[in-house]
């Protein structure tokens, strides 16, 4: 590929990559945020291809576009309408003191080092030496890697899908609370502070 | 707002996700009135939590051209089109039960001549219906047509059979008070024996299509189940009662224009789900086709029309009969005060009863087997509506 | 072949349960309103009624009062029995509700109450059916053109051609003019709310 | 010139017919509209939401049914599972047997996870 | 593009049509002559783009044509007959009544994300033609990663679908979308899976290395790995949205399912990217497991991309086949179907490609005689599975049979039901149950 | 000019502050993995840039490196879901800033 198709390609992906992230920063959608994101990680995978890394990119394209996304997705589907919007907390101009901070110097030492010998070639059949490399050199890595994912996967089912009885009990626990205001089992009150507050108003 | 307020709002919420299962808003879904799988413009309202139904309502009246009040300012004869009008798969079903009441008001004696016809064209009009129902329940079942247009060929035959005899195919206007219209044309007998002769096959291929089908199977057992008890207490009739296993059919019980004289059988299911109701229509067909061959054997001549006056004039009272149509127990009521008119005219639709269960079916199921419930039980929106 | 029972043994069985519920006039069967429910419910059960199923309910405006016609039949012992009831009121009729005797009465009644405007007490969920709700009057009365909706006998005009004899449109007849002379209309009519989705 | 590069350059030139082409068919058609052979006649019922002729009743975002949720868990980490497996499946000539015996490692610790969700019933759709 | 090696009778000449590279090896070296070499590198891919498309554009119509017709014929009617020969110009037709149509846009729509999905849902579907190879060395872009290519470009049809059902704010378009997606990402498992097995077999992820491989070896890999070709096909029509799992469309739930608020060319696009899909996915089952544009050497007289053709053709029909034959399946019944048989069957398919693989390499066997022995030990293995699968996982109802009888001379209520359901006759239907 | 190292890593860093801001600043706690994960992603883009024009040595170790990164970045988003749907669910807010999970 000639200089200027890759010149062309990396402008264009990085433009792609910032502006998808810039995007999710201003969106008030959390839905417009993730498609926003979708994008930013496309650019990304292209810019693996520029990096000759083309194993990864469809990795990434793989993972970020077709799966995580979609978790995300369907993770805002299953909260109520009133907490999808993506607005910024009170904390986001001191944040964004923080940031430029470290983006300056971050960006300092990315431009101002030296960072040695610039290798012309790239690997070339990628899948086959990261195989080989897993099994040769990060075989333990690898069997965790597979039972870390197991037990996040464990995890997450075993947090997200609450028992139908831990459901009963805790709606009943809240009825109670919302219903007599002076019976309330201190057990059951999971925040004093939002409680009292109810009871000050009514 | 206040934070207190929005904290109660909140618990309310988490107090209703939490009761309700998943924590899964409610959404309320309409089906119909213009939709794919209503058969007209019948309108369901779902109530699904993800895709369970938790509540079903319908809504009718899309199609409700107040027949009842029409009929009571035209006479007797004039009725009758209504009549094929209200169910306008099973016209000539609908005529026979509106003149067999009629008759019973003016103390007609039909010549047996018409009491053959009318069985034969009842008969065809329930294979006719049966193709249809099974159809488009294969079509709700999510079939690509396939079925349902292979079941429109024989629909097509026993309508061109109608064509023959009274120029009309689905809006027959074919019986009369005291008899038939008209006699029967010559080549509808050849017609009718190379339907008989065709029809086993026919049903041989469609049980071949469709009775060991795996996918059907999965998605109409077990579906919109409705227990014996529960079946009689909301009176339902026809093949949706008969799939709960209730012998029930008033060709037997109260045998109408002869049909003690034929020989035949009523099949009953034992589940009463789907997939059973499916069955009984299968079977049905069958022992129509038994009928019928019965019926062209036997066919006696004479007259096929009672003579009676235009506009005869029955005593005061008041009749109840009901034929088996296809779609269940079809009654009309009609009262007379003397006059040329009935002084109420009431039927008895079928298809608005059996709905009376829809709800207690579909609840639990998911959306897809709402469908499908909807679909087996066979609904006519003119009749409901009327 | 289904026999008619004999309306004197179903007044007999009634009676020995509500005494001076039933009669027999006619050759037919009349129940008092007031213990139809018991008396239908004691028939249902009865071992040699055995009327479990409703084969149709309807009623039939007599001018001077309603018939609430009921036929019920035993499907075990295949008879059919003609049952009335009479409601006088003819500005507020109600006859208590067979829904809890019969799931399949639901449906029935509210059909009577739609276009009679008998209103069955107890009934779980009494809506009109075909017509919308704010529908003036109740088609299936004789006297239904004297009703204060308007209607009029007829085909109605076309909207450009003149609004005088138009249907009545959901939501709109509250502001419909009434003429001085009409009787105001039944509370029915003025309370109802139209839900805004058209005829339902 | 590197190969690999020029086969993601034809991939992006195809990438760019790709979004091209389904366009042609939307600018003849707004074209049309220009010249005046196309209706664009909105009105208040035609830009209604479709529910089958009536008005939609309560919101359509609504908060949704958990299985959904639960399918995508299951499926990210089987997906993310699996991207270990193809480097391996290429690299299998030269890993031979250790290879297999990680494989098999791998694939039955899966199939453990895979097991759990059975058995919590997070299979199941209702 | 310029190693010709794997080519066993290259005429080398243009007008050898049994390999479309000659005529654009022969344009490339022409512009090498005089152009920069870059000049030369767009040339080929804006060729190869020009090429694909060539293919999809009129096969398109023509596939219109043909399943319309096609499952006229299955149900008994003529299909479009109007418009042209044989109704041959009826796509044509349509497609200019959709052009004029007029396109409306819900008011309460998302109108950002509302406009996108039409020409979006096209991306995924053209970009995996991209690695289809219609003769040896003869696709776009021979990938190294080209199977996981497939499937990472194909994943992301689901987000566009999701954009499209979400921004119509339409409770069946929704309903549809979130069915769609819960599917597909479902379906995305076994078919990982399935490729899996062909990868650890040939050693390669390459596509037209998995053709070679079977070349090489003169065995298709539907011999080899049945059940992964059955779990492939059947996960490829639950993605494609096609009966028997169309539900994410299901017109008789939902209507039309996340494209219902779609009106004009905006739905037509919809409609053409479904039928696009349908060959693509045809095509890549047909270079998979039926050995693609190679058939047993017939492909040295026979230009092979026509080969391939009519392998893709074969394919399609037996998609339209099970559409025009099968009612649909529910939502969890498809769910249940994907998690409990495809992917535990898949799964144990894939253990049993890398033992076979490892016993092959590292026992030396010789392949004409272990690879025989292996096809028969796995379609044994798969029939076994799938009387397994028949056997366990049927659901309570269908357990028991379904029995209709005949009442007789028996009328009446309660009392008659249990009298006819007590009597031992032989009924008239049973079907189903163990 | 060429592309070279420092041009990625810039990219990189940008990407990086981008996402950095975002998980500071989002109220939400599915914005906030948002912005997590485009940090993650941010390094990922760095290694790879070090794979492809640092010393062969590290080339492959690198990706290995960006594939594992890649799993675990799956795992966290998993978990992270499932916790701020917990939250959510007892809470009634996946809101950062009013879920005081930890406060007494």
């Amino acid at each position: 590929m000639s200089d200027f198709g890759f010149h062309l390609a990396f402008w264009s992906l990085a433009a792609m990559t910032l502006g998808g992230a810039s995007m999710i920063m201003i969106s008030r959608n959390l839905i417009h945020a993730v498609i926003w994101l979708v994008m930013s990680m496309l650019g990304i995978a292209g810019l693996y291809l520029t990096l000759s890394a083309d194993f990864i990119a469809v990795v990434q394209v793989l993972i970020y576009v077709g799966a995580i996304s979609v978790l995300m997705l369907f993770a805002i589907m299953l909260t109520p309408r009133a907490e999808r919007d993506n607005s910024q907390t009170k904390a986001s101009a001191p944040a964004a003191l923080v940031v430029i901070l470290v983006m300056i110097s971050t960006l300092w030492v990315a431009v101002d080092t030296d960072w040695g010998a610039v290798r012309e070639a790239a690997l070339t059949e990628q899948a086959r030496l990261i195989g080989e490399s897993l099994i040769k050199h990060y075989i333990l890595p690898f069997e965790i890697g597979a039972v870390l994912l197991t037990a996040a996967l464990v995890g997450a089912i075993a947090l997200a899908r609450q028992d139908d009885e831990d459901a009963a009990v805790h709606a009943a626990s809240l009825q109670a609370e919302l219903e007599g205001e002076e019976s309330i089992d201190p057990v059951d009150v999971v925040d004093p502070p939002i409680v009292s507050d109810t009871e000050a108003t009514s | 707002m206040t934070t207190a307020d929005d904290t109660r709002l909140a618990m309310q919420g988490t107090i209703e996700a939490l009761t309700t299962g998943d924590g899964s808003e409610p959404v309320v879904v309409n089906l119909g009135p213009q939709h794919p799988s209503t058969h007209g413009v019948f309108r369901l309202k779902v109530t699904l939590d993800g895709e369970i139904v938790r509540d079903a309502e319908m809504r009718i009246g899309y199609l409700h051209r107040s027949m009842e009040k029409l009929a009571e300012e035209r006479t007797y004869t004039q009725n009758i089109p209504f009549t094929d009008r209200i169910d306008y798969l099973a016209a000539m079903s609908n005529n026979l039960a509106y003149c067999l009441a009629a008759e019973e008001l003016l103390g007609v004696e039909v010549p047996p001549r018409a009491d053959a016809i009318r069985v034969m064209f009842a008969e065809l009009q329930r294979i006719a219906s049966h193709a249809m129902a099974n159809g488009t329940f294969i079509n709700d079942c999510g079939a690509w047509h396939t079925p349902l247009f292979h079941m429109f060929r024989d629909r097509e035959r026993v309508l061109d059979m109608f064509e023959m005899t009274c120029g009309a195919r689905l809006t027959t206007n074919y019986m009369r008070i005291g008899g038939v219209a008209f006699d029967l044309p010559e080549e509808l007998l050849p017609t009718l024996e190379s339907f008989l002769a065709d029809m086993p096959e026919r049903i041989a291929d469609y049980e071949a299509l469709l009775l060991e089908n795996e996918i059907l199977h999965a998605r109409a057992r077990g579906v919109g189940v409705i227990s014996l008890e529960m079946a009689i207490n909301s009176s339902l009739s026809g093949p949706v009662l008969r799939a709960t296993g209730v012998p029930w059919d008033l060709r037997k019980a109260n045998p109408y224009c002869g049909y003690e004289h034929y020989e035949f059988d009523v099949p009953v299911g034992e589940q009463g789900d789907c997939f059973d109701r499916f069955l009984v229509r299968m079977a049905e067909v069958k022992q129509s086709l038994r009928i019928l061959r019965q019926v062209i054997d036997h066919l006696p001549d004479g007259p096929w029309l009672a003579d009676l006056p235009l506009h005869a004039r029955p005593e005061p009272g008041e009749a109840y009969q009901r034929v088996e149509s296809p779609r269940g127990e079809l009654g009309f009521y009609l009262v007379s005060d003397g006059g040329p008119a009935p002084y109420r005219f009431h039927c008895r639709p079928p298809s608005l009863i059996n709905l009376s269960a829809l709800k207690e079916m579909s609840i639990g199921g998911t959306l897809a087997d709402a469908i499908v419930t909807l679909g087996s039980i066979d609904i006519v929106v003119g009749e409901i509506d009327r | 072949m289904t026999t008619q029972y004999d309306p004197a043994a179903a007044a007999e069985i009634v009676n020995a349960s509500a005494p001076g519920a039933a009669c027999v006039d006619g050759g037919v069967l009349f129940l008092e309103p007031g213990q139809l429910v018991e008396a239908i419910e004691t028939l249902r059960d009865a071992e040699q009624s055995d009327l479990v199923f409703l084969c149709n309910l309807t009623a039939v405006d007599q001018e001077r009062y309603f018939e609430v016609v009921y036929h019920l039949q035993s499907l075990d012992l295949n008879h059919i029995i003609l049952i009335k009831a009479r409601v006088t009121d003819r500005d507020d009729p109600s006859l208590p509700s067979l829904s809890g005797v019969y799931h399949g009465a639901h449906l029935q009644e509210r059909e009577v109450y739609d276009l009679f405007g008998i209103r069955f007490e107890g009934h779980p969920d009494l809506r009109r059916m075909f017509l919308w709700d704010g529908f003036p009057g109740y088609p299936l009365r004789k006297d239904f053109l004297q009703m204060p909706g308007q209607i009029r006998a007829g085909l109605p005009g076309f909207p450009h051609e003149s609004q005088e004899n138009a249907w009545p449109v959901p939501g709109s007849v509250p502001q419909r003019p009434q003429h001085p002379n009409d009787p105001p209309p039944p509370s029915e009519v003025t309370v109802a709310e139209t839900d805004g989705e058209g005829a339902s | 010139m590197d190969n690999v590069l020029e086969q993601y350059g034809h991939l992006g030139i195809l990438l760019i017919f790709a979004a091209v082409f389904p366009s042609i068919p939307l600018v003849a058609s707004w074209a049309m509209f220009k010249f005046g052979l196309r209706p664009k006649l909105p009105n208040a019922v035609k830009s209604d939401t479709y529910e089958c002729g009536v008005e939609t009743e309560g919101p359509t975002w609504v908060q949704f049914n958990f299985r959904y949720y639960l399918v995508a868990l299951i499926f990210v980490l089987f997906d993310v599972e699996v991207i270990f497996l193809f480097p391996l499946a290429v690299a299998l000539d030269s890993v031979v047997v250790t290879g297999l015996v990680a494989a098999l490692i791998f694939i039955a610790v899966l199939f453990l996870g895979l097991v759990y969700e059975w058995r919590r019933q997070a299979l199941e759709w209702r | 593009m310029t190693d010709f090696t794997g080519l066993t009778s290259v005429l080398g000449a243009w007008y050898d049509f049994r390999d479309l590279n000659n005529l654009q090896r022969l344009i490339t070296e022409w512009i090498a002559d005089w152009g920069p070499d870059w000049l030369a590198s767009i040339i080929t891919g804006v060729l190869g783009a020009l090429g694909v498309l060539g293919v999809i554009g009129p096969t398109l119509l023509i596939l219109i044509w043909v399943e319309r017709k096609v499952i006229a014929r299955f149900q008994q009617r003529y299909g479009p007959n109007r418009v042209g020969p044989r109704g041959l110009l009826q796509p044509v037709a349509d497609a200019v009544k959709l052009i004029l149509k007029e396109q409306l846009a819900p008011r309460a729509a998302d109108k950002l994300i509302f406009f996108l999905p039409p020409v979006l849902i096209f991306v995924p579907g053209i970009l995996i033609w991209g690695v289809l190879p219609f003769g040896p060395r003869m696709s776009v872009a021979d990938l190294n990663v080209g199977v996981l290519f497939l499937l990472a470009v194909s994943g992301t049809a689901v987000l566009v679908i999701f954009m499209a059902g979400w921004s119509s704010n339409n409770k069946y378009a929704l309903f549809g979308a979130m069915r769609a997606v819960a599917m597909s990402i479902s379906y995305e498992v076994p078919m990982v899976l399935a490729l899996l097995t062909l990868v650890v077999f040939s050693g390669t992820m390459s596509v037209n290395g998995i053709v070679e491989w079977q070349q090489q070896e003169d065995v298709i890999f539907i011999l080899l790995f049945p059940l992964s070709a059955i779990a492939f096909f059947f996960a490829a029509s639950a993605e494609l949205n096609r009966t028997p799992a169309d539900i994410s469309e299901a017109e008789s739930e939902i209507v039309a399912g996340y494209h219902t608020e779609y009106s004009g060319m905006r739905f037509g696009l919809f409609y053409a990217v479904e039928l696009g899909n349908t060959l693509v996915v045809s095509g890549f089952i047909a270079t998979f497991f039926l050995g693609g544009w190679w058939l047993w050497g017939l492909d040295q007289w026979v230009p092979s991309w026509i080969i391939l053709l009519i392998k893709t053709g074969a394919v399609y029909f037996l998609l339209i086949w099970t559409r025009g034959t099968l009612p649909r399946l529910r939502v969890d019944q498809l769910m249940g179907f994907c998690w409990k048989a495809l992917v535990p069957a898949t799964l144990l398919f894939v253990v049993v490609a890398f033992v076979q693989r490892t016993l092959l390499i590292s026992e030396g066997w010789d392949t004409t005689i272990a690879l025989p022995i292996m096809a028969v030990f796995n379609i044994a293995l798969t029939l076994g599975a799938i009387m397994l699968f028949a056997r366990v996982s049927r659901p309570a109802p269908l357990r028991r049979p379904a029995r209709i009888r005949m009442a007789g001379a028996q009328i009446g209520g309660l009392r008659a039901a249990r009298e006819v359901a007590s009597r031992t006759e032989e009924p008239q239907f049973q079907v189903g149950g163990d | 000019m060429t592309i070279g190292l420092e041009h990625y890593l810039a990219l990189g860093a940008i990407l990086f502050c981008i996402g950095f801001f975002i998980a500071l600043s989002k109220k939400n706690a599915v914005g906030v993995l948002i912005g997590v994960e485009l940090m993650l992603n941010a390094v990922n883009l760095t290694l790879v840039a070090f794979s492809r024009f640092g010393s062969a040595e590290v080339a492959l170790s690198t990706q290995v490196f960006v594939v594992f990164i890649i799993a675990v970045a799956a795992a966290e988003v998993a978990v992270g879901l499932a916790l701020a749907l917990v939250v959510y669910r007892n809470r009634q807010t996946i809101s950062v800033d009013r879920t005081t999970l930890l406060k007494g």
